[in-house]
């Protein structure tokens, strides 16, 4: 007998720790609790830490009286976060377990990934919580509220769609061929893109817009997320000779090394990069070989936005550590719902996800409103995209000319 | 396409080719004299990574001489793992598998401890070399062909100690008959530990050539590690001469593939090629010429 | 063959059954049931590959192309084709053990270890760069979502609803699965073909004097053996019904399975079922350690490599015969 | 100088040896005849450390072997030509004849070179071929050389006829002798009575583990048993 029960008992021991796991409540001495679900740890670990950053100073400043409040009496608020690990079949984990040992209110996730909130999104309908996603920004999510907006009517996404690059950068060049800045040549574009749904949305959204004016897409090579040798590829591109050659990327590694060797292949289509000069680290590293670059989207800007310098210093006292995009983007979702809650005057689940419906409220990047696919809008009403461009040591905006601090070199 | 795009494609393809034949050859030495396939080798590239990271940037110390003593970090490391993890193993039933399990775990061991103790930041290390040779319309900058250079002269220097040193005849030795080693007297034990450690400063040379246009992540080791199985069995399992030639013949055929299709199916044409070889050639291409 | 079973295989079984019957009339919430039910797809997963892996001997390293394969081909027939995931869970399995016969007759012809665990691993990263760059069909790494659940099932008056969500429905269907197919693998590792995976495995020249055509018996067990894994995947599929190609072919999945087989018992029809529980668990319980997991992950793995090679399932079979003074002579070659 | 006392050994769950005694006394040929299985190879390599006896005594000129592994016993004497050769077969027959002193002082290397070849002179023209792709009998020439560069005092011999052609066993024969006459203390195993006992001083006649006869070799080969029992079954056999 001995020989083999062991396994069973031993199944029945860890039954009995889930449970005992399962059962454990947590004390509620707040009056709201809300779980945040992002990548804490694996690769993405870093803007995940941001997110968290983010949201625990807009949190600690709104329990701290802090807050800009919409009632009288703002209630006290409970942060409870949880790793996804980039999976989707984690965050869904995590979500079940905020919902059944945290008994969270609002569930604010994934904070980075697309795929993760594709899958997280189902988990509003199904535990009758309000979730609104963060930094995701693929139009996929937003097509899937539109394919069944009844069902999603408690998911929001704190972020614009892909296509907002997109109409960024074709309005940009748009503009510079028409003033000469750049030279429209025999139209051809290519794309080096991260391999992910945010690269390569990204892509397709650029070269859809660009295949309208009559472009050519010359090549879309798409790269494992963090490779630095494009070496294979530029020479490829070389060959093709395109007039305009867009990168995308998240890591500011695979930025740096990209323009480098951009510079040493001295390739002559105008470049424009996307996403990754918001990084810290790429201004550090890249000034000299990035110099006269286009990018975009320049959203956050302590250097030459008084209000980003500001709440640079609040995150350096906080954490100490500088404050970057994602720690700005954070820091307003998290306001955004705060708000929402506020407003709401309770719990309630729709009255929360139609408080989130309704908000029309300025943060650090740009007004958040919210459209008919329950996403963030973007456009110079909204959040603005700008293009800028590295000049000396510094990034200034050329456009939209009507927010421009300089002038194109 | 043009001449000199075509010589740059070689280029390329020899450059990456170079990385994949270090990281192949100090696998092929290992499971010629050992029998051992070492899952943890891809780790010993990241913490050269790291190790030399930290003495070149962190301590600022000169390129050369952080590479020095980061290659005898690194082989001492890879001495350690074969005398803590693999040894004790080789005297059990069913080591074999045992030995992959182990490494395998060793491997996420050291990489979730890279991220602990590094973080996931990727990093990078300035360039040794600067310049750019250019040649008509063929743009090389001196830093990438130093790769390839050194990494001859790497090879070469290694080949230098098997063939023609008394470590390098011993370790032969115990390749081509391990039992008939040990009664001349030859101790395995030794031999092993050293064979690891020179894989390992194979691997770590990799890592050094290799940070200045890569960067260094607690994960860079896995993908180097699938291309350097890939290149030993290429070249015939245990083979250092094979692993070498297959190393670049690999780089050349992903260069080509990169020019040809997009990007992403790289991989998927490398990893085609491996198994497509095996079903025509079992033993390799260069099958039957071991250490 | 009661090295693999253990003794009375049948009772274990039994037992095994009677326990997650009682599982169900437990007050678990939505979170330990979630849990429960990816263990047992993983279980599943682990029984299929334990199958190659330590039944016959055959060290592979890529069983997770054959869940990658299972989940997104019955997902893509469910999904495009309008089918009942019913009938495209077998679909699923079927083109994964069509997948362990094209990759099986190389690796069986050669046999020599490196080259099984090597060109195994390849074939599964293939398998994930493809469904990766198919992105029309598969959205890539953005995620493959809108795969159907399992249609509903109606007694009478009570329907019951599976997917994600639906958390009591999917564990009780995932369970019979499991059920399902440890109990088909019971009585074939008892019937004669079980017994020729033993006499393989335990010494191929002797096999080969008995007559046994060990070609043709190896492939279908490889074939099998995917099938099975193809199965766990297609279920998995349709319960978390969103795919990405890393999550389900990359190698955090190898390294999670292998983990389960090695802690649980290589080669033991049990294994599977403890190391998948264990593992799982116990992971979750130690979610506050963040970084620290997959930390432990490796050390547990290299720790029951030296310790308790044979896993939890060969515990305490080794120290009772020990006791009894039988010298060890289990395991097999290693090339 | 070399003795075996009551060596036990296993292979798993098999015992191969029965308490096994043998001596090899200075200057001494000694053989092991013994049928197919009977354990001969087994002697020697336990007697080499290369099997590790689980019961019994090695002892060389009285001291204990048990601690000195396989690699230090040719540092105190001993050698062993294993058997089919077993070269380096990919290195040159210089290469596998140097690293015979392996275990010796790298000092004296070029002098156990020359005192060998003055041995086997005939290596001398093939000491840049590839081992492996010499015949047998030179094979067996280059393991008799890499065992002698060890300057044994007693050498563990194999096997050392198997697979050589009448003439070739002649040669080896010989070499032994000369060995011998050396000074080198031989203890070698082989299946054919008439063979072993011509050759050597002594011998031990092994069987199922066990040695059941020994004495000099004359002795042996006029034993009733060895008689009937093997030169019988050999000559039978050819007839």
């Amino acid at each position: 007998m001995a020989t083999y029960t062991k396994g069973p008992v031993a199944a029945r021991r860890i039954l009995a720790l889930m449970l005992l796991a399962g059962t454990a409540g947590t004390a509620q001495a707040q009056d709201v609790s809300i779980g945040v679900i992002g990548p804490m740890t694996g690769p993405a670990a870093n803007t995940g830490t941001a997110h968290r950053e983010g949201m625990e100073l807009a949190v600690k400043e709104w329990n701290e009286g802090a807050g800009d409040y919409v009632s009288d009496e703002p209630p006290q608020v409970e942060l409870v976060v949880e790793d996804s690990n980039s999976k989707p079949e984690v965050a869904i984990g995590a979500a079940q377990r905020l919902m059944t040992r945290s008994d969270v209110d609002m569930i604010i996730g994934d904070t980075l990934h697309s795929h993760v909130t594709l899958a997280l999104m189902e988990m509003a309908p199904q535990y009758g919580v309000p979730i609104l996603s963060a930094e995701p920004v693929s139009s996929a999510i937003a097509d899937k509220v539109l394919s069944d907006p009844e069902r999603y009517a408690l998911y929001y996404k704190g972020n614009y769609n892909s296509d907002g690059y997109g109409k960024a950068v074709h309005g940009f060049y748009s503009w510079a061929f028409e003033n000469d800045v750049v030279p429209e040549g025999d139209k051809t574009i290519a794309f080096v893109v991260e391999d992910t749904d945010y690269g390569i949305a990204n892509a397709e959204k650029i070269g859809e817009l660009f295949e309208a004016d009559g472009w050519t897409v010359a090549a879309t090579e798409t790269t494992p997320t963090g490779t630095t040798d494009f070496y294979p590829q530029l020479s490829k591109l070389r060959g093709l000779d395109p007039d305009i050659l867009v990168s995308v990327f998240t890591l500011a590694n695979s930025g740096i090394s990209f323009v480098r060797q951009l510079d040493e292949q001295a390739l002559e289509a105008s470049h424009m990069a996307i996403f990754y000069p918001t990084r810290p680290e790429f201004m550090e590293q890249a000034p000299d070989i990035a110099d006269g670059m286009f990018w975009a989207a320049l959203q956050f800007s302590p250097e030459i936005t008084p209000e980003h310098q500001a709440f640079n210093d609040r995150i350096e006292a906080e954490f100490g550590v500088s404050a970057n995009y994602s720690h700005a983007h954070a820091y307003c979702t998290m306001v955004v719902a705060l708000r929402a809650i506020d407003a709401a005057g309770g719990t309630d689940a729709d009255a929360i996800a139609s408080e989130i419906g309704g908000t029309d409220y300025d943060c650090l990047v740009g007004k958040y409103a919210f459209g008919e696919d329950n996403t963030v809008q973007s456009g110079p009403d909204f959040i603005p995209v700008p293009v800028a461009q590295v000049q000396g040591d510094a990034s200034q905006i050329i456009w939209p000319e009507n927010v421009a601090t300089a002038e194109p070199q | 396409m043009t001449a000199p795009l075509f010589l740059e494609m070689a280029i390329n393809g020899l450059i990456s080719g170079s990385i994949y034949a270090l990281v192949g050859s100090g696998i092929a030495l290992v499971y010629g004299t050992t029998r051992v396939l070492n899952f943890a080798h891809g780790e010993l590239l990241m913490i050269a990574g790291y190790l030399v990271l930290f003495f070149a940037v962190t301590l600022g110390w000169n390129v050369l001489l952080a590479s020095v003593v980061t290659l005898a970090l690194v082989g001492s490391i890879g001495a350690a793992i074969q005398r803590i993890t693999i040894a004790p193993l080789l005297a059990r039933e069913d080591w074999a598998f045992r030995v992959i399990a182990a490494t395998i775990g060793l491997s996420i061991f050291l990489q979730s401890g890279a991220q602990i103790v590094w973080g996931e930041q990727f990093r990078t290390l300035p360039y040794f070399f600067d310049g750019v040779v250019s040649l008509g319309g063929l743009r090389m900058p001196v830093q990438r062909l130093s790769i390839l250079v050194i990494a001859l002269l790497l090879m070469g220097l290694c080949a230098l100690v098997l063939y023609r040193t008394s470590l390098g005849r011993i370790v032969r030795a115990t390749a081509q008959d391990a039992e008939a080693a040990l009664a001349v007297g030859i101790p395995a034990g030794l031999v092993h530990t050293s064979v690891f450690a020179i894989s390992a400063v194979l691997a770590g040379a990799g890592a050094i050539l290799l940070s200045p246009i890569l960067t260094v992540n607690p994960w860079m080791g896995v993908s180097f590690l699938l291309k350097g199985f890939a290149v030993v069995i290429l070249g015939g399992l245990g083979s250092f001469g094979g692993a070498v030639a297959a190393g670049f013949l690999l780089g050349l055929i992903e260069a080509a593939s990169v020019m040809v299709l997009p990007t992403e199916w790289r991989d998927v044409v490398a990893f085609t090629f491996l198994i497509a070889v095996i079903w025509v050639r079992p033993n390799g291409l260069f099958a039957g010429r071991e250490a | 063959m009661t090295e693999i079973l253990g003794r009375r295989p049948a009772l274990s079984f039994l037992i095994c059954v009677g326990l997650f019957l009682l599982t169900l009339v437990l007050p678990l919430n939505d979170y330990v049931l979630h849990i429960l039910t990816l263990s047992l797809i993983f279980a599943i997963f682990a029984s299929g590959w334990n199958l190659t892996l330590g039944i016959l001997g055959l060290k592979t390293l890529g069983h997770h192309a054959f869940f990658a394969i299972g989940a997104y081909l019955s997902a893509i027939a469910a999904f495009y084709g309008g089918v009942s995931p019913w009938l495209t869970i077998w679909v699923g399995a079927v083109l994964a053990a069509l997948a362990g016969l094209l990759i099986g007759l190389p690796i069986l012809r050669i046999r020599s270890m490196p080259h099984v665990a090597i060109v195994t691993l390849a074939f599964a990263e293939i398998v994930r760069l493809i469904f990766s760059n198919l992105k029309d069909i598969t959205r890539g790494e953005l995620g493959f979502w809108g795969i159907p659940p399992f249609d509903p099932v109606s007694f009478g008056e009570t329907t019951i609803r599976f997917g994600l969500g639906n958390a009591w429905g999917s564990f009780i269907l995932v369970g019979l699965f499991f059920f399902a197919v440890q109990g088909g693998l019971l009585l074939l590792l008892r019937s004669r073909p079980g017994l020729t995976f033993a006499a393989i495995r335990d010494s191929e020249a002797a096999a080969e004097s008995l007559g046994i055509n060990f070609g043709a018996w190896k492939l279908a067990a490889f074939a099998l053996s995917a099938g099975i894994v193809g199965l766990s995947g297609a279920i998995y599929a349709h319960y978390v019904m969103i795919l990405t190609p890393t999550s389900v072919a990359g190698p955090e999945m190898l390294i999670t399975l292998l983990a389960i087989i090695i802690v649980g018992g290589a080669g033991r029809f049990f294994g599977p079922l403890y190391g998948a529980l264990l593992l799982t668990g116990s992971l979750e319980l130690l979610r506050e350690f963040g970084d620290y997991r997959m930390l432990l992950y490796g050390a547990l793995v290299i720790g029951f490599v030296f310790v308790a090679p044979q896993g939890i399932a060969g515990l305490k079979f080794d120290r009772l015969r020990r006791r009894r003074g039988h010298g060890t002579n289990e395991s097999s070659s290693s090339a | 100088m070399l003795r075996l006392e009551g060596i036990d050994v296993h292979y798993g769950a098999t015992q191969v040896l029965w308490s096994v005694d043998m001596r090899v006394a200075e200057g001494e040929i000694v053989a092991i005849m013994g049928p197919n299985g009977s354990g001969k190879s087994t002697v020697l390599k336990a007697a080499m450390g290369l099997k590790a006896p689980s019961g019994g005594r090695v002892l060389l000129d009285g001291r204990e072997m048990q601690d000195a592994s396989a690699t230090e016993r040719p540092r105190h004497g001993m050698a062993i030509v294993l058997e089919r050769r077993r070269l380096f077969p990919r290195m040159s027959v210089h290469e596998n004849i140097v690293l015979g002193a392996y275990a010796r002082p790298a000092r004296e290397t070029k002098g156990s070179l020359e005192w060998v070849l003055g041995l086997l002179p005939d290596l001398r023209e093939h000491l840049d071929a590839t081992a492996g792709k010499l015949s047998g009998g030179q094979q067996q020439m280059v393991a008799i050389a890499r065992g002698l560069m060890a300057r044994p005092r007693v050498l563990l011999m194999d096997e050392p006829f198997l697979g050589l052609s009448p003439a070739m066993v002649k040669t080896v024969s010989a070499i032994m002798r000369t060995i011998n006459g050396e000074g080198v203390a031989i203890l070698f195993n082989e299946q054919d009575a008439k063979l072993s006992f011509a050759l050597s001083h002594r011998g031990y006649l092994l069987e199922s583990g066990r040695v059941i006869l020994s004495g000099s070799g004359q002795e042996m080969l006029d034993h009733p048993e060895v008689k009937r029992v093997y030169l019988g079954v050999r000559e039978e056999a050819a007839r």
